[in-house]
């Protein structure tokens, strides 16, 4: 569905990704791992348009993503929820996610699917009108994801979801990034959890120094040691 | 007690036209970091177009804000794309620097076009004050408040109800977030812009009867402008809102219990103690 | 008495703890790597140690004397110098302008410290590039200036904030050999390092930070063996 | 012989206007000098150090103030009195140091302009000590006759002759700071602030030090300004418009540069002079509408594009020559 080839990108004169290829498959919980600086958030950045890709092709069904704009890759539904969630801190909940649904294909959408993410998330119901900055970590997460929904994704992009939870939280946002994934939604998930990740994933790449070095099924990759060689270095 | 009244009263009424000024500076620079010193210019050609609207065609300044509310945003909507949009990325001393040459060149072309005497509006219904419980209200300023009061509610409708003001809201927040859910920032920033400009015009026009008007009156409102929106946290409407009637109501106690002398200095010392102590303003959510 | 102690050592950003009770030493003439996932407070340790953030707790010695409450310029007077993660060369100036800015700390006439820069310059491989504008450098080359500015304020510590990150496998041997040719003169050095095989081939010593403390002190060979430190790295299912 | 010509040549145009002794082109020869003094003044600070303040109208003020003050209270001779002015400035220029460092960038701007006009404010309400809005008058100057010459003040030249010396002063002083330390660590400070300070530099004496210095050059031209006009209110040399015009000399000449100023001012005043002759308000006009183009197209400035461009010629030729032999 969703196919990365030889991607690379740089910030100015940095390289962080040299050449990525994988590809996502409609329906499938796709992980993407590695460590820190391995280039997985650089990646999600290229692909959702805020990075330009200097070289390599990104392509939805067959179709270009990689040139064209933001607002544009969101209206063909490939929708990034970012690390460190990155909310409008001074909004409510409820005007986070409608933010969410803030693509012109989104837009006749916006009350039906305000609806289904409280469905999801029945505690971002009761805070609505709360300001998004006094939530809890793991209330803000559930918005950030909330308001990736109320985009209408076809891909999910979500990064570091369990980043900065306590571990009770941790377990909730898999069950419900896996919810998410039985509901239809094709998800790319780029975690530091790696262990969390790959144990839910259908299918895992994983990173080092920005190059793909290893793919397989989560279940493959978490019984090799040539994970935790990229890792720790061992 | 009754001078105390009085004096908040008027400072409320005059606070709340500070106020209006100080949204449109605050959102300008929300969604595009850029204090643009040329506001106070706005404000004057407002106040000008009021001056001009009622001398030339007998047209009464309150009505003329149906003509020149929309033409400020055009003119606001021109502005960016022409003069201030081709330097947004040179940093943000460049810009202030390049809106201060706008602000002397604006305030300088009226200055050759109008000379520098000071004007007045007189209105048929101006002269008598209304007297609401007791209190003394000119009423050219309680009209400009009415108004004032509306716009600003409108503005807070849209900011809060309608996607585009949401996605402006959201933008100042945090653009690169704001981009991920679609949004299109350059529009954003185009009508945010025009936005700004026509709120500063329209405070022009409805503070053109309650004060002298001349052409570098900008110069005057614009660090009284800095002052509320400093006050209030550069960015934050509310934070404009409530920096304006805190500056108008310190002056207007100040002018009755200190010396009116001073009242000015009063409102800058206090920015300068808000810079310093709390630097994102006094109701600022941090930086 | 080793050369430096930092000594439970705390700092919260509003109601988050970056850093919490941290003690561990330096000893003089080691490498010694700090290490942990994103959000550690790695960078946060450098920041407090180096006077760009006060402390909410707790006190940073070098040789004994405490450093805590000094302004960075003060610190780096004492003889602690840093690199930032993100390069912050001058970027208006020449590379040899910038070294000897790092070098009038030591040497207050001109012709000095232009030599002294010069010198420091020769050593991380910039000598040839002296005249070019630091902006106009690669990243590497950003990296060795960052590098040269620091050992040119002439340290007995230095700080080193991810001096391999972004770099390609063979521009981090390179480094690699960059960092421990600085111990070799006899300046001691902690790094932030994320690029693990280095760490592993640097440094004599690895302190390992999750959630702003520490989980383990030790050789690397030993550190990564830890099931604590794997846990941190890898996320631990509950069952 | 080569590098003497530019002093020659400079000598020589300094003296120019004297030998020719046209009033209004002496005025106007004043006017630049005065204006270059003022605009090296705001460089040293917005220019080397990168702190841009929109707040200079106070130094300016306090130099003309004390000029003036010390002159008329207390009988100080006015040329001692600039120098006293431009120290006093100085000396208010700490507090207002210790006040505005602490904030950076387009806040330090916000906070000086502040400052100001509290300085003003300050001017126009003490009147026991400045006489409030009504200012004041020199009506007459002391008699005095150096080297046997008796100084005659009702002669345009005397004043050229003063600021032809107090503007040289304030280059000389740019060119020291510019090959000094302390111009080095200022360059840092503009650059990158936590960069400068990581390498050991002392990031607030660097500025509060050059704050002074700058706020002594501003004082001087206060008090020239004092002594040449011999009028002085808060109006006139405490508004908003002097403060944004030392800026703009310094940033169309050229940020940080030794002649920018210079350029700047013999730019602006000379195209602002003839237009204020003919259409009497029309100098800020093309002031403002000259930063604009400046910021937009050359933000080095005129003094500084020049500069490379002259660089890059003797660039060429010395490779020619280097060719050619």
């Amino acid at each position: 569905m969703l196919q990365v080839e030889q991607l690379h990108v740089t910030y100015g004169e940095v390289t962080a990704l040299w050449s990525a290829t994988f590809d996502v498959r409609e329906g499938e919980i796709a992980a993407l791992v590695g460590a820190n600086g391995a280039g997985k958030t650089t990646t999600l950045k290229a692909i959702s348009g805020l990075l330009p890709a200097r070289g390599g092709a990104i392509t939805l069904q067959g179709a270009r993503l990689d040139g064209l704009p933001p607002p544009e890759i969101v209206a063909r539904g490939v929708v990034h929820v970012p690390e460190g969630r990155k909310l409008f801190p001074g909004m409510t909940v409820r005007d986070n996610l409608l933010m969410g649904g803030y693509a012109r294909s989104a837009r006749p959408h916006q009350g039906a699917r305000l609806e289904q993410v409280f469905e999801i998330f029945p505690r971002l119901r009761e805070r609505s009108r709360q300001v998004a900055g006094t939530l809890s970590g793991g209330e803000q997460q559930m918005v950030a994801i909330g308001r990736g929904l109320m985009a209408g994704p076809r891909v999910l992009m979500m990064d570091e979801p369990s980043l900065g939870l306590a571990p009770i939280m941790v377990d909730e946002m898999f069950r419900i990034i896996q919810e998410i994934n039985h509901s239809g939604v094709t998800v790319l998930l780029v975690e530091q959890n790696t262990e969390h990740a790959l144990a839910i994933a259908h299918r895992a790449f994983v990173l080092e120094s920005g190059r793909v070095v290893l793919s397989g099924t989560g279940a493959e990759l978490l019984a090799s040691p040539q994970v935790r060689e990229a890792y720790l270095g061992m | 007690m009754e001078t105390f009244a009085q004096a908040v009263v008027s400072g409320v009424l005059t606070g709340t036209l500070y106020a209006m000024i100080g949204i449109g500076l605050t959102i300008v620079f929300g969604v595009m970091r850029i204090i643009n010193i040329a506001h106070g210019e706005m404000v004057m050609l407002g106040m000008f177009g009021a001056y001009w609207g009622q001398t030339l065609w007998k047209l009464d300044p309150f009505l003329s804000l149906l003509l020149w509310t929309p033409l400020m945003f055009l003119a606001g909507v021109l502005v960016y794309r022409l003069l201030v949009r081709p330097i947004l990325g040179g940093g943000e001393l460049n810009t202030l620097l390049y809106t201060a040459g706008l602000s002397l060149l604006v305030a300088n072309v009226a200055l050759l076009l109008w000379s520098g005497d000071y004007r007045t509006i007189s209105l048929s219904y101006g002269a008598t004050p209304l007297r609401p419980l007791g209190l003394s209200v000119a009423a050219p300023l309680a009209i400009a408040f009415a108004v004032a009061l509306g716009l600003t509610g409108a503005l807070w409708a849209f900011l809060a109800r309608t996607n585009l003001g949401r996605a402006i809201r959201a933008t100042s927040q945090n653009a690169e977030a704001a981009v991920l859910m679609g949004v299109d920032v350059e529009r954003v920033a185009l009508v945010t812009f025009g936005l700004g400009t026509a709120l500063a015009g329209a405070a022009g026009v409805l503070l053109a009867p309650s004060l002298y008007l001349y052409p570098t009156v900008g110069e005057l409102l614009i660090v009284k402008c800095f002052v509320v929106v400093v006050l209030g946290g550069l960015g934050s409407v509310p934070g404009a809102i409530a920096g304006g009637l805190l500056l108008g109501v310190v002056e207007s106690l100040g002018a009755v219990y200190v010396s009116a002398a001073y009242k000015d200095g009063i409102g800058f010392a206090l920015f300068l103690a808000v810079l310093l102590y709390r630097p994102s303003g006094l109701f600022g959510v941090g930086r | 008495m080793p050369l430096l102690e930092v000594e439970r050592l705390t700092r919260h950003f509003g109601g988050l703890r970056a850093v919490g009770d941290l003690s561990f030493t330096v000893r003089e003439g080691e490498i010694l790597a700090l290490i942990g996932p994103n959000g550690a407070g790695k960078t946060t340790v450098f920041n407090l140690v180096t006077g760009f953030v006060r402390p909410s707790a707790g006190d940073v010695r070098l040789d004994g004397a405490s450093v805590i409450g000094l302004r960075p310029h003060a610190v780096a007077r004492r003889g602690i110098a840093r690199t930032f993660q993100i390069v912050k060369p001058f970027p208006g100036l020449t590379v040899r302008e910038n070294a000897t800015l790092a070098a009038f700390l030591r040497h207050h006439a001109r012709r000095d410290a232009e030599a002294a820069a010069v010198a420091v310059l020769e050593r991380v491989g910039l000598g040839a590039r002296a005249d070019r504008l630091a902006s106009s450098l690669t990243l590497v080359d950003q990296k060795r200036l960052e590098l040269a500015k620091a050992l040119a304020t002439e340290p007995r510590l230095v700080l080193l904030d991810e001096p391999m990150g972004g770099l390609n496998p063979s521009e981090v041997d390179v480094a690699a050999e960059l960092v421990k040719s600085i111990r070799q003169r006899g300046v001691t050095v902690v790094l932030v390092e994320h690029v693990m095989k280095a760490v592993m081939r640097v440094s004599d010593r690895v302190v390992v930070l999750h959630h702003g403390e520490k989980i383990a002190d030790g050789a690397p060979s030993e550190v990564v063996k830890d099931p604590a430190v794997i846990a941190a790295y890898f996320g631990k299912r509950a069952a | 012989m080569r590098r003497a010509l530019p002093w020659v040549v400079g000598v020589a145009a300094a003296l120019a206007p004297l030998a020719l002794g046209d009033p209004f082109l002496l005025h106007v020869c004043i006017l630049v000098l005065m204006w270059t003094l003022l605009g090296a003044a705001w460089n040293v600070l917005g220019g080397f150090a990168g702190q841009v303040s929109f707040g200079h109208a106070a130094l300016f003020g306090v130099g003309a103030y004390a000029t003036m003050i010390l002159y008329l209270k207390l009988g100080v001779a006015p040329w001692w009195g600039i120098l006293l002015g431009g120290a006093l400035a100085a000396a208010a220029s700490l507090p207002v140091g210790l006040v505005c460092f602490r904030l950076r960038g387009p806040y330090f701007s916000l906070a000086t302009l502040a400052v100001a006009e509290l300085f003003r404010l300050l001017a126009l309400n003490w009147e026991s000590l400045t006489n409030g809005p009504v200012g004041f008058l020199i009506t007459a100057l002391p008699q005095i006759a150096p080297f046997g010459h008796p100084v005659d003040w009702e002669s345009k030249a005397t004043f050229y002759v003063m600021a032809a010396l107090l503007a040289a002063g304030a280059l000389a002083a740019t060119a020291w700071l510019k090959r000094s330390r302390l111009g080095a660590y200022l360059v840092a400070v503009r650059e990158d602030e936590d960069a400068a300070e990581a390498v050991g530099i002392d990031t607030v004496r660097a500025k509060s030090v050059t704050l002074a210095l700058s706020a002594f050059l501003a004082g001087l031209g206060g008090g020239f300004y004092a002594l040449y006009f011999r009028y002085i209110d808060p109006d006139a040399v405490l508004q908003i418009g002097l403060s944004i015009e030392m800026v703009f000399i310094a940033v169309v000449g050229g940020l940080g540069t030794v002649g920018g100023p210079l350029v700047g001012a013999l730019f602006l005043t000379v195209l602002g002079e003839t237009m204020r002759h003919r259409l009497q308000v029309g100098h800020l006009v093309v002031y403002g509408a000259f930063m604009m183009l400046v910021i937009r197209f050359m933000p080095e400035g005129l003094w500084g594009r020049a500069h490379r461009l002259f660089v890059a010629v003797q660039a060429r030729r010395s490779k020619h020559a280097a060719l050619g032999g």
